[in-house]
């Protein structure tokens, strides 16, 4: 897939999201992204980094808790202040969300197939017959074996990782044209994570269907993804195509990610770690968040905050002090 | 020592008294609560006239300066009786349930600890008390000790520890799923050291909540009993007998059940606001 | 009452429900004050309360020595059913009352030697002389049932065929101016009009006017006033006396306060010493009567009663039981004369008595509270102890008191029956109290088979005065029964004794 | 298949459970200070008398004896005969219990009907005005004495706009409905009020449960999500809940029928406690310790048709 | 950080011998199954592993989610009672010649859990946490505890004023670092990590295996160490056991088995973890077949219904762990061939 060709399907602008009763919690701060259709997006960053918060407020899922400002741009069309009346053809229709947790996503009172069909009776004009046979084909398609007798049973007599392959039969059931996967495979163990990136690549090629991938698994990222936008505290901290960003990382952030996976190093010497904390959301520093932990922190990262700014062509960082991009990383 | 354990994180909590401030239902239920145990403590300070003194001259005024709840059947100040019910109230609210908690929070969790066949035996002797009708069994048991508010608060005990004990065995069997327990096994602790200072105060929250709760159920449970006079003697002021003792007034004289009526109304939000403010500031942060 | 309303249902809320009415198994007040509705007895007590007048017998002689009765029957008497009511019926009834092995109440007639009948007269055979005899025929022990009912009703003892024939409920054996034609346990009653009852009403037509009397049994006193206020019942007995102002004041109810023999007293423990061996210091008279003294009764009735009573004024007996004297004031409230006996019986300041009282009574709460006020200058420190109506019994029977609450309402038409209750020692030791005086005990006696009216009063005037001097009661007070009835019933009556009278009432719609 | 097992094995489990009851009520019935005979005969009557009455009913066998009779007869169905009623406890227990039950199922209705609607108001409005107003009424409800609030009905809605009759309890379904209406919201209030307490957390639990978050992002109509996946979810652990009050409930009717004067066994049960009618207070004891288990068993069964995962126990 | 833990070494004694454990969990039978004579079913956790653990080394231990792993570590701190097997602690049965009672054994071998949050009693601070550990161990005077308690925070990094602390005022890693104060306070032997890192960040769980290789080296422990992430188990481990179904699949030298699994099992574990390279997409051996449940473990090979090689033997006879050439242990009839062909 070439970039630049086609228009991006949704675009994320300034999207800003505040938790507590007096909006004090800034969980997500000035995002901005786009995906296009067909495009794997990658989206890492440390646990309350703000991750899964930017999906829901993509979604508007997150208005009942807090505070959002920006611009979701749907297929052009601003969707953040749509009412939920508005939003519900959008949702599960033309994008799907697969949520973090397979154990506590799936309501336990409730038949599988049921779960599945009601979806499909909000976003298709499917008969009963209709939706049955659908559902049966989302979960072959997932690979759940004799699909059809497993539509009467209850999540808690799937494991964990079927639980997963059906919260992603339901996202995909009516084929949406995005799909929101937030960390899939977290709670997997490496074989079944193979198998379900797998299964969303190969549909994201049939379907044409533009992915945001979060994950914190960098391997996956690198695995999976075209792109990968990386976030810290709320914001996006550098973003670019995922071989540029993993072999020669702009933001110092990066840097320490990639230096703290335990990879060609020798066995039993002591691992990169990136020094100190994340700050809380409620004392962000004046100046970048990451300036007190950062190893090329100047002066000017104390009180100012960085925006996000090409370092190169199609990549871009939030640093006033980014890695020296030409160099690579000595494998 | 396991006493001790419970209250201990409590009151650490409670310290911070900026937390409570930050609650204006624990506020005014914590209000309502203390000025209650001042007049249960001191309710001579507060009452214009003696509530025993009968004036058959007075009999059943209507609300006046000189009598600002009126008086009863028997000329007695209704104001006063009201205040003078307090202690027998609160003695009530406290009495009748502080040692079916303790008892039951023990009991709870030890069984929930061990489980095995002690846990089996609780089991039918829960079941066995609580399909027996509640008020049956205190009536009975009053009945059999003699009416009385001692005896009252045994018979309530008696069966009443068995909700506590109840509610503590569940709880310390969901707790029992948190590592920490397994941690102070594989540390080498004892078991009583486990189970009162490591389980114990996490499993007690909704246990005190629940408490709260019960004190405002004990004044009346109390009341009813009064009403069948098995309760508080004559002429102790009861709320539940002053209820009683105005309900054939209620048309003429309507100031007599009204006033202690609002007593326990008043009382009960105050014992809930704590409770359901407890519940949220007790509520363990991860 | 000339061209009274007829027909009709009475709507009658009532305090409690009978279980089982028969003449000789009503053991209970609810059961008793029925028994005249349903079973019409061979004599009456005249409107006065005090005069014996002829019933289903139409005359009655009573033999000079007392060593007979005799009574003929009306003619043409039948039952509800409509089958006659024959002398046989009348022995089997009597045999049946005197049978000890049956009724609690064969002692009241234990001096019957034997009922026998030729044609229409009945003779009563007496062992001894029984002044009280006629008044027993006159009282519900003594009604009339049917011996055919019985032989035909299922059940191999007496007591399983009167249960059967009451659960039938059927118009077969009534001999009053009702039969029972409905009955659902601890909820309703029916009554139905006897068609064929014998007697008149005062404007000449057949009685009784009622096609039937329908009972609720409402059990709470607020409720019941309140099914009265709402016009859902057309009488509700036993008014609590605090309401009995607010509903004559009511202009569509008369609240009627009938005079009664109910007196409610306080019996003293007077032995020499407590249950639990500790002397008794209210084994003096003195202290006693410093009690009786320092009670102030019309207080008491202004506080319990609302007004609605009076002081007992014979130490033994309502003021409507015959014999009965009037010692006016009873121990008239007098404070100073009551603190000089304490002082002269030595009584210790600060002596602790417990007052028993009826779990869950108002009323008792209120006398206790009254009393703890009367009697703290005499430096008595009053405490309660309350219990339930079994406890109280047992406590009353076994001296486990000191002093407790009682309450008495005459079942017989004649004074004997309270004044053995309260005061001779084989009865009941006194209402408990162990007091026992030989003097009182054989007048008593030497009373229950004096025939002659004079000597008799004069044995009932002795034992009155040796009672109240002695004082082993709290001498309280006479309560009326307080019955309210919307103002479109008239003619309902409740004796002196509490039997319910609807024979002559009315309801007009 | 199933549910037939499990009801068998709660109904095995209930067999130690009942012999407990028994027991207990044995012994405290014995332990009754106060003669039943004496309530049967009154004060008045002789020693002699007592005796006899003694002798009828076995009351002078030793415990032993009166207790293995007791059972042995229970277990044969024979629950002896009312002192009081002078009837079989099971005649005299069967004629009341249907009012009582009447009124019991009724008045859980009611207090579903009361608290249902009013719960998810206040659980969708939490911290605001009505929340704070539906509690408040509530908690007035909670901590008012059922003979009070009783009297109140009674004298303003019965006694004075005379909108419903003051007692009785009619005899077609809708006068009962009628008639017990009063009685029934005396009761239900209390129950509601807890039923209100706990399905308002529940729901306030469950809205946010990442499920219903998922539903949300799935884009269904708003009334699926609080139906099936909110209210559902919420109404498991009312369910447990309303099981166990229940038998407070069924307690409570001892004074709710008194103050109404319904002819049901919670009044029968005050009036044979006073009788010392011993037969029928142990009828009457078994009964409700029958009918609390079968609720229970009942909850249990909806519980675990609400509840997939409690299926197979 | 800051020493170099490299040249560790480790010595040839077995501290720990464990020897055919096996352990089933029964789960409940109900009534029903009891009247129909139904046996109740089964969750067959362990099924018979050996190993040794030797003084000084780290032994990792991997193998998917229900395969046992955690059964298996708290049998050795005797959480639970294997029903067959033994386990000797420095040559003495831990469940016959140890009474239950001893606490030394307790005291020696310590375990820290997964979930850092849940296994710290959230109503202690830091401070009551380590010098409860202390005193009940009686390992210093009481007087001296309090000085204790500053030593250990300092040993595991923490700020003085984090005894005043409560759990939920700790981040992730330093919640795990309490565990491991804890578990050091006791001075113990051996160390079992059960998921110790699992719960958090990658560069957070660098901290704390940073911290775990260092005092190991300080201290001389021998250490079990449970993960699910391959790479962390290969960095920290000296000897590796790959756990499928409650059984050893395969054992040995960490550096050989990573560079060469032997087991087809091993082999599609390894390379199923995606590399860091988004060039490198490596061969992933794709598994077929639904995840094995330990309710119902297959007859013979218990990995032949996955496992691409499988042949007729291994449907019919459980192959034993048995050293194959120069790779460890391996448990696979077939292990010549297959490394011969890959
Ligand atoms: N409903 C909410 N109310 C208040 N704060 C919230 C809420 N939801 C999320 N947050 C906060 O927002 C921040 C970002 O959370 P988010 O769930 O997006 O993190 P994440 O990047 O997905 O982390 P993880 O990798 O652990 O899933 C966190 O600090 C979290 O505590
Ligand atoms: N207390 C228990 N009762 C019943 N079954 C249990 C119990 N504990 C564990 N199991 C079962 O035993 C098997 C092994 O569990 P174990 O926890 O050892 O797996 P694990 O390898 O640690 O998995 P994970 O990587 O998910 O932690 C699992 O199938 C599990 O469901
Ligand atoms: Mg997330
Ligand atoms: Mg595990």
């Amino acid at each position: 897939m070439q970039m630049g060709q086609t228009q991006p399907i949704l675009e994320v602008d300034k999207l800003c999201t505040y938790f507590g009763t007096k909006a004090r919690i800034p969980a997500v701060r000035d995002v901005t992204f786009a995906v296009r259709r067909g495009e794997v997006l990658g989206l890492v960053g440390e646990s309350g980094s703000g991750k899964s918060v930017t999906l829901r407020s993509i979604l508007g899922l997150s208005r009942r808790y807090g505070q959002v400002t920006g611009a979701v741009r749907w297929k052009g069309r601003d969707i953040s202040n749509l009412s939920e009346r508005a939003l519900r053809p959008i949702r599960g229709g033309e994008i799907a969300m697969i949520f973090q947790e397979p154990m506590t996503s799936l309501n336990p009172l409730l038949t599988v197939g049921l779960q599945l069909t009601e979806t499909l009776k909000a976003h298709t004009d499917l008969g009963r017959a209709g939706r049955r046979a659908r559902a049966i084909e989302m979960l072959e398609h997932v690979g759940i074996p004799s699909a059809a007798s497993r539509l009467e049973d209850y999540p808690h007599q799937f494991s964990g990782g079927m639980r997963q392959r059906v919260m992603i039969a339901i996202a995909l059931a009516a084929e949406p044209e995005l799909l929101l996967a937030d960390e899939p495979t977290t709670a997997l163990d490496v074989t079944i994570q193979a198998q379900i990136l797998d299964l969303i690549l190969r549909l994201s090629d049939e379907l044409n269907m533009g992915v945001i991938l979060v994950t914190h698994d960098l391997g996956v990222v690198a695995q999976t993804c075209e792109s990968v936008a990386v976030m810290y505290a709320g914001r996006i901290v550098e973003q670019g195509p995922v071989r540029q960003v993993l072999h020669a990382p702009g933001h110092p952030y990066t840097t320490g990610l990639m230096r703290s996976v335990p990879q060609d190093v020798p066995a039993r010497t002591p691992l990169y770690s990136v020094p100190g904390t994340p700050p809380s959301l409620l004392a962000l520093p004046p100046g970048c968040a990451y300036a007190l932990r950062c190893a090329s922190c100047i002066d000017h990262c104390l009180t100012a905050r960085p925006t996000l700014d090409d370092i190169a062509p199609g990549r871009r960082a939030a640093c006033f002090n980014p890695e020296p991009i030409s160099e690579r990383r000595p494998a | 020592m396991s006493q001790l354990s419970v209250i201990k994180p409590a009151t650490r909590r409670l310290g911070h008294l900026r937390v409570i401030l930050e609650k204006p239902g624990l506020m005014l239920g914590l209000f309502i609560i203390g000025f209650s145990t001042v007049l249960a403590i001191a309710p001579d300070v507060f009452s214009p006239y003696d509530p025993n003194f009968i004036d058959y001259n007075a009999v059943r005024q209507p609300p006046s300066w000189a009598h600002p709840f009126g008086t009863d059947m028997l000329g007695r100040d209704s104001l006063s009786r009201v205040i003078a019910a307090y202690t027998v109230n609160m003695q009530m609210a406290v009495l009748a349930t502080v040692f079916a908690m303790l008892i039951g929070v023990t009991v709870g969790a030890l069984v929930g600890y061990y489980r095995g066949i002690a846990d089996v035996i609780f089991g039918r002797f829960v079941d066995a008390i609580i399909t027996f009708p509640f008020l049956v069994l205190v009536i009975a048991v009053v009945a059999v000790l003699g009416p009385g508010l001692v005896n009252m608060y045994i018979a309530i005990t008696l069966v009443n520890w068995v909700y506590y004990a109840r509610l503590m065995r569940a709880e310390v069997i969901a707790q029992m799923g948190n590592d920490y327990a397994a941690a102070g096994i594989v540390m080498g602790y004892s078991d009583r050291r486990i189970i009162f200072r490591h389980l114990l105060p996490n499993a007690i929250t909704p246990v005190i909540v629940y408490w709260m709760t019960d004190m405002a159920l004990a004044i009346l449970l109390g009341s009813s009993l009064g009403y069948l006079g098995l309760g508080a003697q004559p002429p102790q002021a009861e709320w539940g007998v002053l209820i009683a003792e105005g309900r054939n007034f209620i048309t003429t004289a309507w100031w007599l059940s009204l006033m202690p009526g609002i007593a326990i109304v008043v009382t009960g939000i105050g014992f809930s606001l704590i409770g359901d403010g407890l519940a949220d500031l007790l509520r363990p942060r991860g | 009452a000339i061209g009274q309303e007829r027909g009709g249902i009475l709507n009658f809320a009532r305090y409690d429900g009978s279980n089982l009415i028969d003449p000789i198994y009503a053991e209970r007040n609810p059961d008793i004050w029925m028994v005249s509705s349903l079973f019409d007895t061979l004599l009456r007590i005249d409107a006065d309360g005090r005069t014996i007048v002829p019933g289903l017998a139409e005359s009655f002689e009573a033999a000079e020595d007392g060593s007979a009765v005799t009574l003929t029957l009306r003619e043409g008497l039948t039952f509800s059913d409509g089958t006659a009511l024959t002398p046989e019926d009348v022995a089997f009834s009597l045999d049946r009352a005197r049978n000890p092995d049956l009724s609690p109440w064969a002692g009241l007639l234990g001096n019957i030697d034997s009922v026998t009948h030729d044609g229409n007269r009945i003779t009563l055979a007496m062992k001894a002389p029984d002044p009280t005899i006629l008044s027993m025929l006159a009282t519900f022990t003594t009604g009339i049932v049917s011996k055919a009912a019985f032989d035909a009703a299922a059940g191999d003892s007496d007591q399983e065929k009167s249960a059967a024939i009451f659960a039938q409920a059927s118009a077969g054996v009534g001999s009053g101016p009702f039969y029972l034609c409905g009955f659902e346990q601890g909820t309703s009653m029916d009554f139905c009009a006897n068609t064929h009852y014998w007697r008149d009403g005062a404007d000449g037509a057949p009685l009784p006017y009622l096609e039937g009397v329908h009972f609720e049994i409402i059990p709470d006193d607020a409720t019941r006033v309140l099914k009265l206020q709402a016009g859902e019942v057309d009488a509700a007995e036993f008014i609590p006396f605090s309401r009995v102002a607010e509903l004559e004041a009511d202009p569509t109810i008369n609240m009627n306060l009938f005079p009664s023999t109910r007196i409610i007293y306080a019996p003293i423990n007077s032995r020499a010493t407590r249950a639990d061996g500790s002397p008794n210091p209210l084994t003096d008279p003195k202290v006693r009567q410093a009690l009786n003294y320092a009670t102030n009764k019309e207080a008491l009735i202004g506080l319990v009663l609302q007004g609605a009573g009076k002081p007992m004024t014979s130490p033994l007996m309502a003021a409507a039981t015959q014999l009965s004297t009037q010692t006016d004031p009873l121990y008239g409230y007098d404070i100073e004369k009551a603190k000089a006996l304490v002082e002269e019986a030595g009584l210790a300041p600060g002596t602790e008595i417990t007052f028993t009282t009826l779990a869950g009574s108002a009323d008792d709460g209120t006398i206790f509270a009254a009393l703890q006020q009367m009697w703290a200058p005499l430096g008595i420190k009053l405490s309660v102890e309350q219990v339930d109506n079994a406890t109280r019994g047992a406590k009353n029977r076994s001296g486990e008191f000191d002093i407790h609450t009682y309450g008495w309402v005459n079942d017989v038409n004649d004074p004997s029956q309270v004044v053995g209750w309260l005061g001779y020692t084989p009865t009941a030791n006194a209402v408990g109290t162990g007091w026992e005086d030989a003097t009182f005990n054989s007048l008593f006696e030497a009373s229950a088979s004096e025939m002659n009216p004079e000597t008799r009063a004069d044995q009932y005037a002795q034992m009155q005065q040796i009672y109240a001097e002695a004082a082993p009661l709290l001498f309280l007070y006479e309560t009326p029964f307080a019955v309210a009835v919307s103002d479109a019933v008239e003619g309902y009556v409740q004796t002196p004794l509490g039997n319910n009278q609807f024979d002559e009432a009315t309801v007009s719609r | 298949m199933a549910t037939l097992q499990y009801i068998l094995k709660r109904l095995l489990l209930m067999i130690p459970t009942f012999l407990l009851v028994m027991i207990i009520i044995f012994m405290l019935v014995r332990l009754l200070p106060g003669d039943p005979a004496i309530a049967i005969a009154g004060d008045r009557a002789s020693d002699a008398d007592l005796a006899a009455i003694r002798e009828r009913l076995g009351l002078n066998q030793s415990l032993w004896v009166q207790f293995w009779q007791f059972v042995s007869n229970t277990l044969q169905g024979d629950l002896g005969r009312s002192i009081l009623m002078r009837a079989p406890v099971i005649e005299v227990i069967s004629n009341r219990l249907p009012t009582t039950l009447f009124l019991t199922i009724y008045a859980v209705l009611l207090s579903l009907l009361i608290a249902g609607p009013l719960a998810f108001v206040a659980a969708l409005n939490r911290g605001r005005w009505p929340d704070a107003l539906i509690r408040t009424v509530f908690q007035i409800g909670l901590s008012m004495p059922v003979f009070y609030i009783g009297l109140i009905l009674l004298t303003f809605l019965a006694a004075q706009l005379r909108w419903f009759p003051v007692g009785g309890y009619g005899e077609t379904f809708g006068e009962r409905l009628y008639h017990l209406f009063l009685p029934a919201v005396a009761v239900a209030l209390y129950t509601s009020a807890i039923i209100m307490r706990n399905l308002r957390s529940a729901i306030i639990e469950v809205v946010d449960a990442e499920y219903v978050q998922f539903a949300r992002a799935k884009g269904l109509p708003t009334r699926q999500i609080l139906g099936r996946h909110v209210l559902r979810n919420a109404l498991i652990s009312t369910v447990t809940l309303l099981g166990l009050s229940i038998g407070n409930l069924m307690s409570g009717t001892l004074v709710t029928e008194t103050v109404f004067a319904v002819p049901g066994v919670g009044r029968l049960m005050l009036e044979a406690i006073f009788a010392r009618d011993y037969p029928l207070i142990q009828g009457l004891t078994l009964t409700f310790a029958l009918l609390v288990s079968v609720v229970f068993l009942l909850t249990d069964l909806v519980q675990s048709m609400l509840d997939p995962r409690m299926r197979l126990t | 950080m800051t020493a170099a833990v490299s040249n560790h070494t480790v010595s040839d004694t077995s501290v720990m011998e464990i020897r055919d454990l096996g352990l089933t969990f029964h789960l409940q039978r109900t009534i029903a199954d009891v009247l129909a004579r139904r046996k109740g079913r089964a969750v067959r956790a362990l099924n018979g592993i050996s190993l040794d653990l030797r003084e000084g080394e780290t032994l990792g231990v991997v193998g998917e989610s229900g395969c046992g792993k955690s059964t298996l570590a708290r049998c050795i701190v005797r959480l639970y009672e294997p029903q067959s097997g033994e386990i000797r602690y420095r040559g003495r049965d831990i469940f016959t010649d140890l009474r239950r009672s001893d606490r030394e054994f307790n005291r020696l071998v310590q375990m820290m859990f997964q979930d850092p949050y849940s296994s710290l009693n959230p109503r202690m601070t830091c401070g009551q946490i380590l010098s409860e550990a202390l005193s009940v161990h009686k390992m210093r005077p009481p007087a001296e505890v309090p000085g204790r308690v500053a030593e250990l925070l300092d040993l595991v990094r923490l700020p003085q004023d984090a005894a005043q602390k409560l759990p939920h005022q700790f981040s992730g890693g330093q919640r795990q670092r309490i565990a491991i104060a804890r578990a050091l306070a006791v001075e113990p032997d051996v160390l079992i990590a059960d998921e110790l890192v699992s719960a958090l960040d990658v560069s957070v769980q660098a901290q704390v295996v940073n911290l775990l290789l260092e005092l190991q080296e300080r201290l001389g422990l021998t250490i079990l160490f449970v993960a699910h992430d391959l790479r962390l188990v290969r960095h920290v481990s000296h000897r590796v056991a790959v756990i499928y179904l409650g059984r050893i699949v395969e054992i040995g030298d960490s550096e050989t088995l990573f560079a060469n699994p032997a087991h087809p099992y091993s082999q599609a574990l390894l390379s199923a973890a995606p590399s860091l390279d988004p060039d490198d997409k490596g061969q992933a051996v794709h598994l077929q077949g639904e995840l094995p449940s330990p309710l119902n473990i297959p007859p013979g090979c218990p990995f032949h219904v996955r496992c691409p090689y499988a042949a007729e033997i291994c449907k019919r006879d459980v192959p034993v762990l048995r050293p194959v050439g120069y790779a460890g242990e391996v448990a696979c009839h077939l292990a010549e061939e297959i490394n011969r062909n890959g």
